[in-house]
């Protein structure tokens, strides 16, 4: 089972892992993003967020169907967020269950790291003094 | 046929594109066309070109009525 | 900083996240371990916990000071549950957060893979025709 | 000194031990004793005594006042 959804709305962590849990399973595994006070020793203000949302969804939906069909898993949720976040908000939750924890662990990194790569959203740090678009330049 | 834009590349081409394509055009066509015209693109990491909501090889022929996007580099999680 | 626990109430997933999210971290990983509702093809009933609490409790407290040392993480938190679990509740949780989710993930599953093998926690297995302690036997 | 014992371990003494020790007596020792006073304990898969509350090496000396347990296979998670 899959879960996807991008919203500008706060991310529920209880009622994600809620969702993942079942009699089946012995082990989930839950990574959540949250939204740092520094980078590279600067002070952030807040990080917006921007998707290309029909893509992006598409691409989060490929993330969790190969999730399902390379590891023994029962459920992955793959939630982000878009807009304006405050320090300490969360811009992504991904929660997999799976009989056996090995397999939920493994899921869960693949698909942060793989969402980090080819999903299409975009996010800006804004600082006291000015704002960058993460990755965009050399 | 327009083109969407996202993030850093949405500042960069500020304002929405149209475009008609002439003849058989590929990804990799637009790519350069796009990077002429907008030279801050040539500025990124990288910039790829999705069409109808994926990431396009560079020999893809994109049609009019495709939707077209200019993707920088991701920074979603 | 470090916060390990053995109980015999419910475990409260949302308040040991809540604990271990900072301003500094950018990545938590969660481990939620549940009870199964079969074990090799047969119906688990419920599964009993037993703790050498004193020993179990540093034992855990070792695993969390190891995680520190090794890994840039900034939280540790082990919560393990015991006494008599029904399929669906949830004897242990461990959260980690970090900067960056690398360490998070590594830390969280050295955490669970050296408390499994580590830590003076026993489990017995009650199925509708018998029982069985985990590990036991050859 | 009194011998702690936990999951199948405290099935299979069934009940608490006292045991009072002559002269210098190793972890490996008293696993041997062990052992021999309750043949279910060699069924385990593996055994190991605590001494205070830490795995105890096979050369660790005992001494009365310590606290002693039988660890069977742990499984908790």
């Amino acid at each position: 089972m899959i879960d996807i959804k991008i919203s500008s709305e706060p991310l529920d962590v209880q009622s994600c892992i809620a969702w993942a849990m079942s009699p089946e399973s012995g082990g989930i595994d839950v990574f959540i993003g949250t939204v740092r006070n520094t980078t590279k020793g600067k002070q952030v203000v807040r990080l917006e967020f921007e998707a290309y949302e029909s893509m992006a969804l598409k691409e989060m939906e490929k993330i969790a169907a190969y999730s399902l069909a390379k590891w023994p898993v029962h459920k992955i949720l793959i939630h982000h967020r878009t807009g304006a976040l405050s320090v300490g908000e969360i811009p992504v939750i991904i929660v997999v269950s799976a009989a056996h924890r090995a397999a939920a662990f493994d899921a869960c990194r693949y698909a942060i790291d793989t969402l980090k790569e080819t999903v299409p959203i975009w996010k800006k740090e804004v600082f006291e003094d000015g704002e960058r678009w993460v990755a965009a330049h050399p | 046929m327009k083109i969407l834009s996202f993030g850093i590349a949405r500042e960069i081409v500020s304002g929405p594109i149209e475009m008609s394509l002439d003849g058989d055009v590929s990804v990799a066509m637009l790519q350069t066309k796009l990077s002429e015209l907008y030279p801050g693109l040539r500025q990124l990491s990288s910039f790829v070109i999705a069409v109808n909501g994926e990431y396009g090889q560079p020999e893809r022929i994109v049609r009019n009525g495709d939707e077209i996007a200019i993707i920088p580099p991701v920074s979603g999680g």
